[in-house]
């Protein structure tokens, strides 16, 4: 392990398992995203990632191991629970309600069941409710505005083109107050010169405050942004290290990178 | 208790018939038809107007019946069911119209037959055959013969074959099946075509041993659905199994604890697989993958 | 081989196409570029029937294509790997590839052979036959799109994004099978972010930008000046 | 044009109550009667609107619900308690009772909801039939207290009063976080939980709502009727129920209650049909459905040359 | 009512099921009654004016029915024929009691006319007279002496096996198997196995049409054959005969309002009349409103169309009708002559005829 910072640990995966029928699709994985950094997990497909993903937000219940954030389990929670605890993730198959605006999309974020937003309070309209209503209206525009969606606030989630759906995801995700921010490969379907504007946006983020652990096959976008490297394969860890290291391991580059890449 | 048993299973093949219908529409279009126990009440009197009526001989009148059917079935694939799914409208309403479908299937049967309970001759005979203590009708062993046929068949015709395949991929991903070059629309209306000549089948089998009554489909309608998701909904093994475990359960929980509340046993039955087995006895298991 | 002149394709009263023109030659690669939502998709799916041609001619081989069914159209030989994959969730990987076959009438043996060789471009596939495609990974869903497209021996091969999702190792197989296949003699329509790897590989390209062609030319002029591909990249 | 439309989405309930306001004053008494039953129906289709048109949750069980707050108002009332008390007691039982049915929601959707339902609905049909003691068993129950003949009409009145109220509610939640989390459980459950929904309470939410306010109607319905029996709450009542949320566009609750009205008059409209009128019923029904979304949606594209379209390259067309 | 302008016609609102389960029912009664008003019409009306006659749908359900009710209110009638559910009965009678309209209703619960309303009259004999004749008929005609009951899960079977027990009490008849069912069951193996296992020599069975037609055959089909079966007047409708099929049918007693055996020339003459106008089957069961007119038009003819003249008049009526002798009870319940027959080698027979008691 070479230079990587010594902040403190937010997650921390030890030796997570997660099987599929006869399948063992991650195997005794240990990972830590340590606080405000980039973390990257490639390796090829089906090598498990976005089950790590659906595992640490709660998705699908862990086989074995554990899974801490800032030092509290969290393995077993609801994913609205693992979410209020304050991880939020985008999807590699794009999730956003297509039938629902760009506004209340990201509305979504703001959650149901924790705290604010009761039943009575809608339904007789309070004044409690109506200023909530207005808070939560303007923190959306200003996310809005931060990820640059602000023009297309009351178009429907559906018509917008994929690229744009992306954003929309990491908007929804951002307005949940996240520490740390799960990706799942957010530069798939961008052209290069979204893909710039898309490190600008995450680096942004990251310079909240707020961890980012990042699935992605783009490799300029992996090199550029991110602070420590894992490579699965197979469900299993097979390099970790900063990018410059892995790119040139022969194991990453013989299972995932390719020869004519290098 | 062996007669329960066996009064049971007679009970539960009658639930299993509709039922392989329904999973054939669920499996080749992902739909609900909440019409088809309408259908299998019409396919019956077609029957008795060209069986019971009209005289025609039982096989001819068994065929034709089928083959009306089919060209209901087809007729309502064409008006109906392919431009709902052609507009991309939201499964829940197209189910809702099935379920006015299903009303004015009913009130057709009234006004064209009425509500006068009818019949005709069972050929399969009508004296129990005696095993010792034991009485079956001879229509419990044919229809059980039948529904076997149909399971293996329906089996092979998904599983096995090309335009099974086709069938089912139109029913999960319609824009991807039709740039295979599949015909959406004739697949649909070959599904709707079977599904509706299935119902008939269970109809005329079912209408002389029953009483063929407009509502006769629709009383057992519930159960039917019922055995259909306590066997696994699209499983065609899971549509006999789920009837005759409907069938039987319900024959001996009326004997041996009350008639009055079987029903309420029928359905919390279900209530309880589907929370500690959702999905039924034959189901895939497999969660969706996000 | 494939000529659209003029077209106008929309999905409400607001035109996403604006006139586009474009020529596909025979036994060529030819690759769209251009921003997110600038209409290269859309332009794919009016081709192939998805999308109901607003205005304007498709032209396939002197036939005329607007107005038809996509089942008609691709039994003139065009297959068309859509956006988003596609695969038959419910169907497993194998009965996904097979289906890619429904058209053209192979013996037993021949279907076994063509299956086999999807097999052999993406092992990964192999080890999953019996697999649902629902339960697959993103980029195994990919794989499977483009051997499902692959199986139909099609005249015209027209891909969106064939490198989403997938693992660098793979994009480069893929790359290689596309110019393989076009090889062969099929001519290829290909849409692809990753400007570089396409105009590598193709003889031709257009840049749509907001609805209508921007700049079009042979791959390597156009590939010679990158601050150009930017500004429309940009969107 | 659009301004227009806004107005009058917003507005329209207005005007709704207000003609339903006099209709009292300007019809028979059997006019009247229907249209008493039609906006007694209303409060449960607009339940159903939460439930089915929000959150995607299909019902065909929702007349056991409609039951359960009828004979609640009648038992309640028939042990001696005061109708207003019987009333408030009834509609929390229905609550009660029918947001049970969340829990088998929260992990069944689509036909698994649908005939789980049923079998809600056949249950409390099963035991109002048998726990004849209570409920009179097939007999039906009557004989407990209502609104008298004279006062019905400012039952009506309150009513309608009522439904003005429950529409600017249920309105209202459809616009708020809550209606947000039931559209989600709708379109993406596992979105929607990855970011922060609690789906399992929206379902208890929503159950609880759709059976309050279906409570709420039954108890109208024993005092319009003063007379419950089990064959008036079966499946095909329960159909009748969803086809009027689904005529009054699934997700809008002054939709609603017009079709509610509406539908609770075209039998009577039909009369003239005698035997047929079902028939007939059902296949307006049925047209309506599929003319009404199975249409082809055509792109319609502006002309290229038409004005304010982009101007295309290549000149006119 | 000597003086009075004769009205254009006299109105008679007909109540019946017309759609729904119960709609062939509701087609008999209507066919029954529409006769009986084309003969008045054809013969001059009721002293020169005719009857105007509108059914209405009263469905087979509840709910609509009550809508039904306060159609046919609306129409402003002279008179109420139905309705025919009790349920229905039970939920509207407030309704014509308000409007003071004279109903002659036909529910099978006796309860109907326990309600204090002067304005109910029930075309019906009190199930607790039906049960006994059948006790009578099975204890004289077949020397039974263990009865085994199966009855339905309905307000109608359950009024009819609430008569039973002190019915076969009184002819010292032994209960010796009570069994029940739900509607909609369709196999009733394990039950008809109980009554054998019993030992009974009758069975008592009460239901609808088309679980009564199922049991009767099954019955046969487990060679039980010899079985007399005791139905009350619901058993001899054509629905249930042609369920069981006629070679089924043999032994099926039941007690009804008309006998199709019985010799009378009226009666024969009413049969073949009505066989010759309808194409639905008579059922003897629900021909009874073809009387109903009967009496509206004798009772109109006499006192005038005025509601509680014609209430007063039917509360003391005595009239001896094409179908029977119709006499007013103390309740309301306008009673008639009765009749146990039997279906024998494929017709029915008369067995037993008997005149209700009026005290
Ligand atoms: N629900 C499931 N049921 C069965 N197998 C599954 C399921 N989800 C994932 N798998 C399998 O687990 C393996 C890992 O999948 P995962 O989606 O994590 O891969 P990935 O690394 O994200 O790949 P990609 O880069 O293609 O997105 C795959 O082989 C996949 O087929
Ligand atoms: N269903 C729809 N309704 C309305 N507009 C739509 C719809 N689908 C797509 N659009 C719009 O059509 C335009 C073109 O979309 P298209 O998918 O063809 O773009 P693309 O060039 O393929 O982009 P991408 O790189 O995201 O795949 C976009 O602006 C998009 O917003
Ligand atoms: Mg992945
Ligand atoms: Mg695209």
């Amino acid at each position: 392990m070479n230079m990587r910072t010594d902040r403190e640990v937010v997650l921390k995966l030890s030796a997570l398992t997660k099987r599929f029928g006869g399948l063992t699709a991650v195997r005794e994985l240990d990972l830590e995203v340590r606080e405000g950094e980039i973390c990257a997990l490639v390796g090829p497909n089906g090598s498990g990632k976005t089950t790590v993903l659906n595992l640490i937000t709660g998705i699908y219940p862990v086989d074995g191991g554990e899974i801490r954030f800032l030092n509290r389990p969290i393995q077993g929670l609801a994913p609205h629970a693992i979410c209020w605890q304050g991880i939020a993730r985008t999807f590699q198959n794009i999730r956003v309600l297509s039938q629902q605006t760009v506004f209340e999309n990201v509305l979504l974020g703001k959650g149901y069941g924790n705290g604010g937003a009761g039943i009575l309070r809608t339904l007789f309209g309070t004044r409690g409710h109506c200023r909530e209503e207005q808070q939560n209206a303007r923190e959306i525009d200003e996310v809005l505005e931060f990820v640059g969606l602000s023009n297309l606030r009351g178009e429907l989630a559906g018509n917008l083109p994929y690229g744009k759906q992306r954003i929309l995801e990491i908007a929804r995700a951002l307005v949940t107050g996240p520490k740390l921010l799960l990706l799942d490969e957010p530069a798939a379907g961008l052209n290069s010169q979204e893909i710039l504007s898309l490190m600008d946006l995450v680096t942004r983020i990251n310079a909240r405050g707020i961890g980012v652990l990042l699935i992605e096959h783009r490799m300029e976008l992996v090199g550029r942004l991110s602070n420590w490297v894992y490579v699965l394969d197979h469900g299993v860890k097979i390099a970790e290290g900063r990018f410059e290291s892995i790119k040139e391991d022969p194991m990453v580059i013989e299972a995932y990178l390719g020869r004519r890449r290098v | 208790m062996l007669q329960l048993v066996l009064n049971g299973l007679a009970n539960g093949v009658l639930y299993a018939l509709p039922a392989l219908g329904i999973s054939l529409i669920w499996n080749a279009s992902g739909q609900f038809n909440f019409a088809q126990s309408d259908l299998l009440t019409l396919g019956g009197y077609i029957m008795f107007t060209l069986f019971g009526t009209l005289k025609i001989p039982y096989v001819p009148a068994f065929l034709l019946t089928v083959a009306v059917m089919g060209g209901v079935g087809y007729f309502l694939s064409w008006v109906y069911f392919y431009p709902m799914l052609e507009a991309r409208v939201n499964p829940q309403i197209i189910m809702i119209g099935t379920v006015a479908l299903s009303v004015f299937i009913r009130n057709f049967i009234l006004v064209v037959w009425s509500s006068t309970p009818q019949r005709y001759r069972n050929v399969f005979g009508s004296r129990a055959l005696q095993f010792g203590e034991l009485f079956v009708m001879p229509h419990v062993l044919w229809i059980i013969g039948i529904v076997a046929a149909l399971l293996i068949l329906l089996q092979y015709f998904l599983r096995g074959t090309m335009m099974g395949t086709a069938m089912r991929s139109v029913a999960q991903r319609p824009a991807a099946a039709w740039l295979m070059g599949i015909r959406n629309n004739r697949m649909i209306s070959i599904t709707f075509m079977m599904s509706t000549a299935i119902a008939a089948v269970a109809g005329i089998l079912i209408a002389p041993i029953n009483t063929l009554s407009p509502s006769m489909g629709s009383t057992m309608g519930a159960k039917v659905m019922a055995a259909v998701l306590i066997g696994g909904l699209g499983s065609f093994s899971g549509a006999l199994v789920g009837g005759i475990l409907v069938g039987v359960s319900e024959i001996l929980f009326s004997a041996f604890i009350s008639s009055a509340y079987r029903d309420v046993f029928v359905f919390g039955l279900l209530v309880l697989f589907l929370i500690f087995r959702p999905g039924g006895i034959f189901k895939a298991d497999i969660s969706e993958k996000i | 081989m494939l000529k659209i002149s003029d077209l106008y394709v929309g999905y409400t009263s607001v035109p996403v196409l604006n006139g586009i023109s474009l020529e596909v030659p025979e036994g060529k690669i030819v690759t769209m570029l251009g921003a997110n939502g600038a209409g290269k998709s859309t332009t794919l799916k009016a081709i192939s029937g998805l999308m109901p041609a607003g205005f304007g001619s498709i032209r396939f081989g002197g036939a005329e294509l607007a107005g038809r069914r996509p089942d008609e159209i691709v039994r003139m030989g065009i297959a068309h790997v859509p956006e988003g994959r596609l695969v038959f969730p419910g169907l497993t990987v194998s009965e996904n590839i097979r289906i890619g076959s429904y058209l053209c009438k192979y013996s037993k043996a021949e279907l076994k052979r063509n299956m086999e060789h999807q097999f052999a471009l993406f092992p990964r596939l192999a080890e999953r036959r019996g697999q649902l495609a629902g339960t697959m990974s993103g980029g195994e869903q990919q794989m499977l799109s483009i051997a499902r497209a692959l199986m139909s021996k099609p005249k015209l091969l027209m891909l969106d994004e064939p490198s989403l999702g997938l693992a660098p190792v793979i994009i480069d197989q893929i790359i290689d099978k596309i110019t393989e296949i076009n090889r062969e003699g099929t001519t290829v329509l290909l849409i692809e972010q990753n400007a570089e790897l396409a105009l590598a590989i193709s003889d031709w390209a257009y840049i749509l930008s907001v609805g209508s062609v921007a700049l079009s030319g042979p791959s390597s002029e156009i590939g010679r000046d990158r601050s150009i591909l930017d500004a429309y990249l940009g969107g | 044009m659009k301004g227009m439309k806004n107005f009058f989405r917003e507005y329209t309930v207005f005007i709704v109550c207000a003609l339903l306001m006099v209709v009292p004053s300007i019809t028979s008494q059997y006019v009247f009667y229907v249209f008493e039953r039609g906006v007694q129906n209303a409060f449960l289709v607009i339940g159903l609107v939460i439930l089915i048109g929000y959150s995607g949750m299909m019902t065909l069980g929702s007349a056991a619900h409609l039951a359960i707050g009828g004979y609640a108002y009648g038992i309640y009332c028939l042990l001696g308690l005061p109708p207003v008390l019987s009333a408030a007691i009834a509609v929390a039982t229905a609550t009660l009772l029918g947001t049970l049915l969340a829990f088998p929601a929260f992990k069944l959707s689509g036909p698994f909801l649908v005939v789980t339902t049923v079998g809600f609905g056949e249950i409390t049909r099963i035991l109002i039939l048998n726990l004849q003691s209570l409920t009179g068993g097939a007999y039906g129950l009557s004989g407990y207290p209502v609104v008298s003949q004279a006062m019905q009409k400012y039952l009506y009145y309150g009513m309608v009063a009522l439904l003005l109220l429950v529409i600017l509610a249920v309105r209202r939640l459809g616009r708020s976080r809550i209606g947000l989390a039931l559209k989600a459980v709708r379109q993406d459950q596992v979105a929607a939980e990855v970011m922060g929904v609690h789906i399992k309470r929206a379902k208890v939410a929503a159950y609880a709502l759709s059976s309050l306010l279906a409570g709420l109607s039954g108890v109208f319905l024993a005092n319009l009727t003063g007379y419950l029996s089990p064959d008036s709450f079966t499946g095909s009542e329960s159909a009748t129920y969803l086809l009027m949320t689904v005529m009054g566009g699934m997700s809008n609750p002054t939709g609603a209650a017009v079709s509610s009205v509406g539908i609770t008059a075209l039998p009577e409209v039909l009369r003239f049909l005698y035997s047929s009128r079902l028939m007939v019923y059902s296949l307006a029904l049925l047209i309506y459905i599929r003319v009404k979304w199975g249409r082809k949606r055509r792109v319609a594209l502006v002309k290229p040359s038409a004005q304010g379209a982009p101007k295309p390259k290549g000149g006119e067309s | 009512a000597v003086a009075e302008a004769k009205p254009a016609s006299y109105k008679i609102v007909h109540l019946a099921p017309l759609t729904g389960d119960a709609s062939f029912q509701g087609q008999i009664l209507v066919n029954a009654a529409q006769m009986a008003v084309d003969e008045i019409n054809a013969a001059g009306g009721i002293n020169g004016v005719p009857i105007e006659y509108v059914p209405i749908d009263e469905t087979s359900s509840t709910n609509s029915g009550i809508e039904a009710v306060r159609k046919a209110i609306s129409e402003n009638p002279d008179a109420i024929i139905g309705p025919n559910r009790s349920g229905t009965i039970l939920a509207a009678h407030q309704l014509w009691q308000e409007a003071g309209i004279p109903a002659i209703t036909d529910g099978t619960n006796a309860a109907t006319t326990k309600q204090n309303n002067p304005y109910t009259f029930r075309i019906q004999i009190p199930s607790t007279f039906w049960i006994p004749i059948l006790a009578k008929t099975a204890k004289e005609y077949y020397n039974a002496s263990k009865i085994a009951v199966i009855y339905g899960n309905n307000e109608y079977s359950q009024g009819l096996w609430d008569a039973t027990t002190p019915a076969l009490e009184e002819y010292g008849l032994e209960t010796v198997a009570v069994l029940n069912y739900n509607d909609g069951d369709r196999d009733f193996t394990s039950q008809l196995l109980e009554v054998r296992k019993s030992g009974a020599d009758a069975l008592f069975l009460y239901g609808y049409e088309a679980e009564l037609g199922l049991i009767v055959r099954q019955r046969t089909e487990l060679g039980m054959g010899d079985l007399p079966v005791f139905g009350e007047r619901g058993c001899a409708s054509p629905a249930v005969q042609a369920i069981a099929g006629d070679e089924n049918f043999n032994g099926m007693v039941c007690s009804t309002t008309l006998s199709q055996g019985d010799p009378a020339e009226s009666i024969q003459a009413f049969i073949k009349k009505y066989g010759e106008t309808f194409d639905t089957a008579l059922s003897p069961t629900h021909v009874n409103h073809y009387d109903s007119i009967k009496i509206l038009a004798d009772v109109i003819g006499r006192v005038g169309n005025d509601h509680d003249a014609i209430r007063d008049a039917l509360a003391v009526l005595d009239f001896e009708g094409a179908l029977g002798h119709y006499q007013a009870d103390s309740e309301g319940n306008l009673v008639h002559t009765i009749h146990t027959q039997v279906f024998k080698d494929g017709a029915w027979q008369l067995l037993l005829t008997e005149e209700y008691p009026v005290e």
